[in-house]
């Protein structure tokens, strides 16, 4: 795409440059602190499954004995490994035997370290392996099906009952939906948990269990497969247990996750510390399994007004890439986020809207840009939502944007019913076919109105991150920078599951996704 | 079992809208101000349409004293869709070459056909898909196959002038066309034609056939019809039905 | 505006000049020639208003005599203006006795042929005067109270019942609507003779007749006063009454008049000679008076396919124009029409559109061209309809047009309910508002894919047009050009209506309207 | 007399699309494949809704064994709005002063308010419309009132710990907040605080308010709450019904 919008580059280059002293600024802050949900994705990614009879996890059961005894500090890694080294039992019997309190995991007496290492670190290596292996099989179903050209349409289920997502999805992939992304429950974000097993009720969504993206993974495999184009599947890795759902998505083939740095802070009230160091590990993980991760910058669009916060949405998108990348995640595999969120009502916000929207398609084009659609203004007349949804679809496909969430009419009132997708999709594939070359055909007026204005929602990003690089991102968010939400270091949920790491801290998996990631999509 | 909430066969059917939970829209104008009255007058007439948990999730004003609402609501009630699947439901159309020989062996002459958009109606591309060789979605009309002599009478054509028109040339059908529905206009107009079609005695011998965007199968039998074509139509879909009506007829009556 | 399309001036002019060869020609074949229609349209120039008891008009009665007694080539004002100087009735006296057989009118003595065309002059300059004055105040009243930037929206109402028509109308215009224009019964267009009296019976459509233009003039009037802002009233010059409507419109203070030259010909099956000739008078008076008209190019894209027949509505703009300014029509009277009529699965259809829209706005800078929305393609689907008039409203203040009719989103199902216009109106409202500044901000790629389409459909028109000149418009019509419609010039309705002029023809009213017209909108 | 065709007053109102005519529209999906058996299960749904002469004017599969209809038909009843019309109807909203007026005239004391959206519901924008000093659409929030002592209290709050918090500070109101509404999550959850305000023995002296985009007045007092509030509330709305609540309360059982 040739670049439209004359920008300064010497501005770019100056963000960059503040989004990765901002960047490496928490990197350092939260570099000795590990988190029960990181040390729960540890076992999981050795292979522990599965919850009790009263549905508590087996890794949550294992690390909160670990934390309990006080010995998380040196990783549960190092427990389990010498667990398994003294006891000589599977790595599930071992955490049964944690449950039932048959096995005192912290009273066992201690192996040689680097033995306990070379077992966990062995046991670590060989999971990856399978699950790269899996994945390059994906890989090559996706490749040999093929899938559409972008933008690649984006369509949440949310019906609560994993087998009714089924039939939605099948209802999108029909309509030419090509990610399917199943919204978790509204509860369960602040849960300190994975619940297990295929659910059935949920409210404004379905809950993220392994069994549920199994579910929706081999249902929208046997579509793809049936009618010859691949369709991907997406989740969320947020709230307390963003690295957990990131390896059970690697787990069961999710090709997408949303994986914001900050939305849990900002929208669920987690604690700082807890998410940053949360989405670190979620993210390398992604990034190492060539999961693409969205960012969600759409939502201080929700709660801020759209146009004044436009500056304070790209600033973000620099440093979410940012700290993306400096978990491991290539730009390949980063959509940065926008939304189509200015009142309807406000005169040449379409205007605003394309000159925002080829603003983060210039700005970030080595990524995925992801555009969401309007919500906040829409209301109960699914006809008014339409037509904004009908400009969204068209500045989607005017600017190149990579990745759309699809709008639904009924978006004002209500999680889409199971003929609103489809209208929704049939509005975006007529307008993706009747603009298909629109971006290649219409220019900017120079020193025109589209341009002047990304040029200033540019420089205000320089600004504002220029201070955030100043004042550190704890407390630009304290300020309420993002969203005009404040949120503070000493406050939020899950504080209590941030555990400070030990001298002799041990972290397999951190080391083993360190190499050369193995798969990229 | 069926985990999602989709009914089995036999248990009946109601909308489903997340699941099987009966979620329709309705939505209508009343003439009443804009005002907490109007929503509840809705939600009153939601009510007596059998609906549960009705909500009005929009009301606007149209213009002083009309209000417009937007209501959803769950009907709750099952209808037994097995009943309602009948035989002779959904017809198996023959493609041009099947009909053409379908007639040849089965009638042996050309099928004499009429057909005009009538009364004051000047719609004809429908009737021009149905009949003129240029056809319809790629399809070639009437006039392109041997089975049918095709009189199109075009557009704005009284109905007294297609019956005298049918009899001239002895036609065997008798197609037409009706676009225009507001105030129920094509309802009389096509009554009209089927009181002087039988007024002629020639009922029992012309296939009578009507088609349009808003004509149904069942409301053309209503009015006495023996068949009404809609939106998706095709000329082999018209043409399957002349040929098959006119054997059959011959068929039945050639033994009397 | 400046042209974005980089169009060959040259062809330009050489369109134009073709067009004037076709004109001249026409209008030299119609030139002998008079209507039952024009005639009539005399009388009521003269003030002959009203029916007998079974609704036939005054006007038609003394025709219908003067035609009889084989008289009408001389005109009817001859015998009329001899009528008054005869026997010292007034005209409606006078028509009455003609009505109950009490005044032969051909057979009365003949006075001096000047005394006759004076008196008749004189009550036609009288009543000139009259009608001017009138709308001079109509013209204040618009200034004073002001109107709408364009793109003027125009809006049908149909339901039949002209007090109904009342009620749709007030919505129309508490939504922003620009311009009420109520359409006809499907059964008029063949009448020849206008309804008297209100009606409440209709179909698609409600009677033009004298009294419900006043009925509904009357009720926007007012709603214009209370809201401060003038709100437009328009009907149709067509079928066999073409400046009969025209004169009533005049008379009743219309704003606009759909008013196009072949519509009747090739969609009502009305003669050419007649609707030519027809066509004259009403765009005469229409052009006199201040009237806008409105050209019908549209209705070709609803029988023939809208990216085929894209040069032959070019062509017909330019044919349009010059028979209407031929007939006395100044240019920024003439609003020339166009549609948005490709099918909505058309790859880069949008594109197309933008390219035909910008076409007509560049080659009639000085007319006020109106852009007419999707209905052919439209079906059952009113999100579908809702989406592509996002797109048409889109177009429409992309390219600057002057007029627009509004797209509803019952468009494929039955004319508007009440609730429909207003939906329909809230979509132009929030595209109009929101891509407000869009036309100076955009430009097309040089030698890309919108420009090129556009100079290939203009030298697609200037082929026509010089074919056409060619072989003249009759012969032309009769090979289907326009539409895919074919009709010849010995076929079609009102032919019996048509007249000879002998020598001695007298029309005072085309004399009187050959002065500088004294309204201009 | 009124030539259109608008019912005069007293003689009951039905759905007005044209003229007078009844019309609706309806819309739903059935779980039945794209067929004429899905349309006419769609009719008979029509017809058991009590409408006349209903047709389908879209069908369209949404994925196999599923179907989306559009019906239009005629509700031909008349609902009279007149007995609808009812005296609290639409409440005349004092503005900001005219709250603080009132309420230091009649009460004499700060109104102490706690709110929060409530459960796992983290939509906070409507109840910081209400209640936080930025207010909404240009009003203060309750914050600004003098009238008003406002504990917010965020979202995802707990029932549990509003009503604790109540407790604590004395509230005289507690309002909250709830926009998830799927699966009838609002409906739970409402229910809930009402029940344990009344377990607390809070009840009587405690207005209690709910608001919300699909919240409505009547669901509100079905629920067990004062008053409910949906979309277009404007803080001062809020701060009326408080303070005139309060003052009554006061009023009625100061005597006692
Ligand atoms: C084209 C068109 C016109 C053209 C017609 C040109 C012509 N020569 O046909 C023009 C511009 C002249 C026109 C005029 C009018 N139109 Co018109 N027009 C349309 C339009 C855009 C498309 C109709 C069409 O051609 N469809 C394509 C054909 C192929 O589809 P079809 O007719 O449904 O045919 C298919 C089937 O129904 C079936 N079929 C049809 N007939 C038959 C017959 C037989 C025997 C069989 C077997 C099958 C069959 O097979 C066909 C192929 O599948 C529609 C809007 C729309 N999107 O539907 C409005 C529409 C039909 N028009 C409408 C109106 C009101 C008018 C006018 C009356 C307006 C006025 N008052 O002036 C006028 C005048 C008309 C009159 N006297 O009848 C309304 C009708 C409303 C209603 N339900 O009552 C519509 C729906 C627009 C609207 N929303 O207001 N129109
Ligand atoms: C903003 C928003 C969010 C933000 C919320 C940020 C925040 N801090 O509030 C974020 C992005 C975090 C979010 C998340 C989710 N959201 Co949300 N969200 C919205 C959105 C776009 C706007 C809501 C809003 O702010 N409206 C503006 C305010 C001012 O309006 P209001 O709340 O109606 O308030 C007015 C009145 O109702 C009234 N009022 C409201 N409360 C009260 C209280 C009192 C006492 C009174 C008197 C009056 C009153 O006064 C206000 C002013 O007039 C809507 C879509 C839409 N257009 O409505 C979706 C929407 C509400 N969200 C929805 C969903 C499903 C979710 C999620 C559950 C999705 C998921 N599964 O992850 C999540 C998580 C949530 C959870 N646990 O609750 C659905 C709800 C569907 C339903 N009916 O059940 C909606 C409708 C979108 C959709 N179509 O799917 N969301
Ligand atoms: C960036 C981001 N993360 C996460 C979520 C959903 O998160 P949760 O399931 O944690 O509520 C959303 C929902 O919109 C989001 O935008
Ligand atoms: C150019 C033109 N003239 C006239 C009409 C309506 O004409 P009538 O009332 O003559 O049917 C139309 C209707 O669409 C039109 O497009």
């Amino acid at each position: 795409m040739t670049p439209k919008l004359d920008l300064d580059e010497g501005i770019v280059l100056a963000c960059r440059a503040a989004a990765e002293q901002i960047s490496a600024d928490v990197m350092a802050r939260i570099d000795d602190k590990t988190t029960v949900s990181v040390e729960r994705t540890i076992l999981r990614v050795l292979g522990l499954e599965g919850a009790d009879e009263e549905g508590v996890p087996l890794a949550n059961t294992v690390v909160d004995e670990v934390l309990t005894e006080g010995g998380l500090g040196r990783g549960v890694a190092f427990w389990v490994g010498n667990g398994l080294l003294q006891t000589d039992m599977s790595l599930e019997s071992l955490a049964k035997g944690v449950a039932d309190g048959s096995v005192e995991l912290c009273a066992l007496p201690v192996a040689d370290e680097q033995a306990v290492h070379d077992v966990v670190e062995r046991g670590c290596r060989e999971r990856i392996e399978e699950l790269s292996a899996a994945l390059s099989k994906r890989r090559e179903m996706r490749e040999r099906l093929g899938e559409s050209t972008q933008p690649l349409s984006y369509v949440l289920t949310a019906t609560g009952n994993v087998y009714e997502d089924v039939v939605h999805a099948r209802a999108v992939a029909d309509y030419g939906g090509d990610i399917v992304a199943v919204i978790r429950s509204t509860a369960q974000s602040l849960l300190d948990y994975v619940p297990d097993g295929p659910t059935t009720e949920g409210f404004g969504g379905t809950f993220a269990t392994q069994e549920n993206f199994r579910i929706m993974r081999r249902a929208i495999d046997e579509w793809s497969e049936e009618n010859g184009r691949y369709v991907r599947l997406s989740s969320f890795c947020s709230g307390l247990c963003m690295p957990e759902i990131a390896q059970m998505g690697v787990a069961e083939g999710l090709d997408n996750m949303v994986n914001d740095a900050l939305y849990g802070i900002l929208y669920r009230d987690i604690n700082m510390i807890r998410t940053l160091v949360d989405q670190r590990l979620s993210r390398a993980i992604n990034g190492y399994f060539g999961i693409v991760i969205n960012t969600g910058e759409d939502n201080y669009l929700r709660t801020a007004d759209a146009i004044r916060a436009a500056p304070s949405v790209v600033a973000s998108q620099f440093i979410n890439f940012q700290l993306a990348s400096d978990s491991g995640v290539p730009p390949e595999q980063i959509a940065v986020g926008n939304a189509f969120e200015i009142h309807p009502d406000v005169p040449n916000g379409f205007l605003l809207e394309l000159s925002h929207a080829q603003l983060t398609r210039e700005l970030f084009p080595h990524c995925q840009v992801k555009y969401m659609p309007p919500t906040r203004h829409m209301n109960g007349n699914p006809l008014r939502t339409h037509a904004c949804d009908t400009l969204f679809n068209l500045i989607t496909i005017a600017t190149g944007q990579s990745i759309q969430t699809i709008g639904v009419p009924t978006e004002g009132i209500f999680t889409p019913h199971i003929h609103d997708r489809v209208l929704a999709l049939e509005n975006v594939s007529y307008v993706t076919t009747a603009a298909a070359g629109l971006a290649d055909e219409i220019e900017f007026r120079t020193g025109g109105f589209i341009q002047q204005r990304a040029q200033e929602v540019l420089k205000g990003a320089l600004q504002i991150l220029e201070e955030v690089a100043e004042e550190g991102l704890f407390g630009a968010i304290g300020e309420g920078r993002f969203g005009d939400v404040s949120r503070h270091e000493s406050d939020g949920r899950g504080a209590e599951g941030i555990v400070s790491k030990a001298d002799d801290y041990f972290n397999p998996l951190v080391e083993a996704l360190g190499r050369e990631p193995l798969v990229h999509s | 079992m069926n985990p999602s909430s989709t009914p089995e066969a036999g248990e009946g059917v109601r909308p489903y809208a997340d699941r099987d939970d009966g979620i329709v829209q309705v939505s209508f104008t009343l003439p009443v101000r804009d005002s907490r009255a109007a929503r509840i007058t809705g939600l009153e007439i939601a009510g007596q349409m059998g609906l549960s948990r009705a909500e009005v999730v929009h009301s606007q004003p149209v213009t002083a004293g009309y209000t417009y609402l937007i209501l959803y609501g769950s009907f709750d009630r099952r209808v037994d869709v097995d009943s309602i699947r009948r035989d002779d439901f959904d017809m198996d159309y023959m493609d041009h070459d099947e009909v053409d020989a379908f007639a040849a062996s089965r009638i042996g002459r050309p099928v004499v056909v009429v057909g005009a958009s009538t009364g004051s109606d000047t719609h004809s591309v429908g009737i021009d898909a149905m009949l003129n060789l240029k056809g319809y979605d790629g399809h070639h009309g009437l006039e392109a196959y041997e089975a049918f002599s095709v009189h199109n009478l075009g557009s704005q054509v009284p109905n007294a002038k297609v019956v005298a028109d049918a009899i001239a040339v002895g036609a065997d059908a008798i197609v037409v066309s009706q676009t225009v529905t507001q105030q129920d206009l094509h309802i009389h107009n096509l009554t009209e034609l089927v009181e002087m079609v039988e007024a002629e005695g020639l009922r029992r011998r012309t296939v009578l056939v009507c088609g349009g965007p808003r004509i149904s199968d069942e409301l053309a039998k209503e009015l006495g019809f023996d068949a009404g074509f809609s939106k998706g139509t095709l000329p082999n879909h018209l043409a399957t039905f002349l040929v098959s009506s006119v054997a059959q007829r011959s068929a039945t009556s050639s033994p009397a």
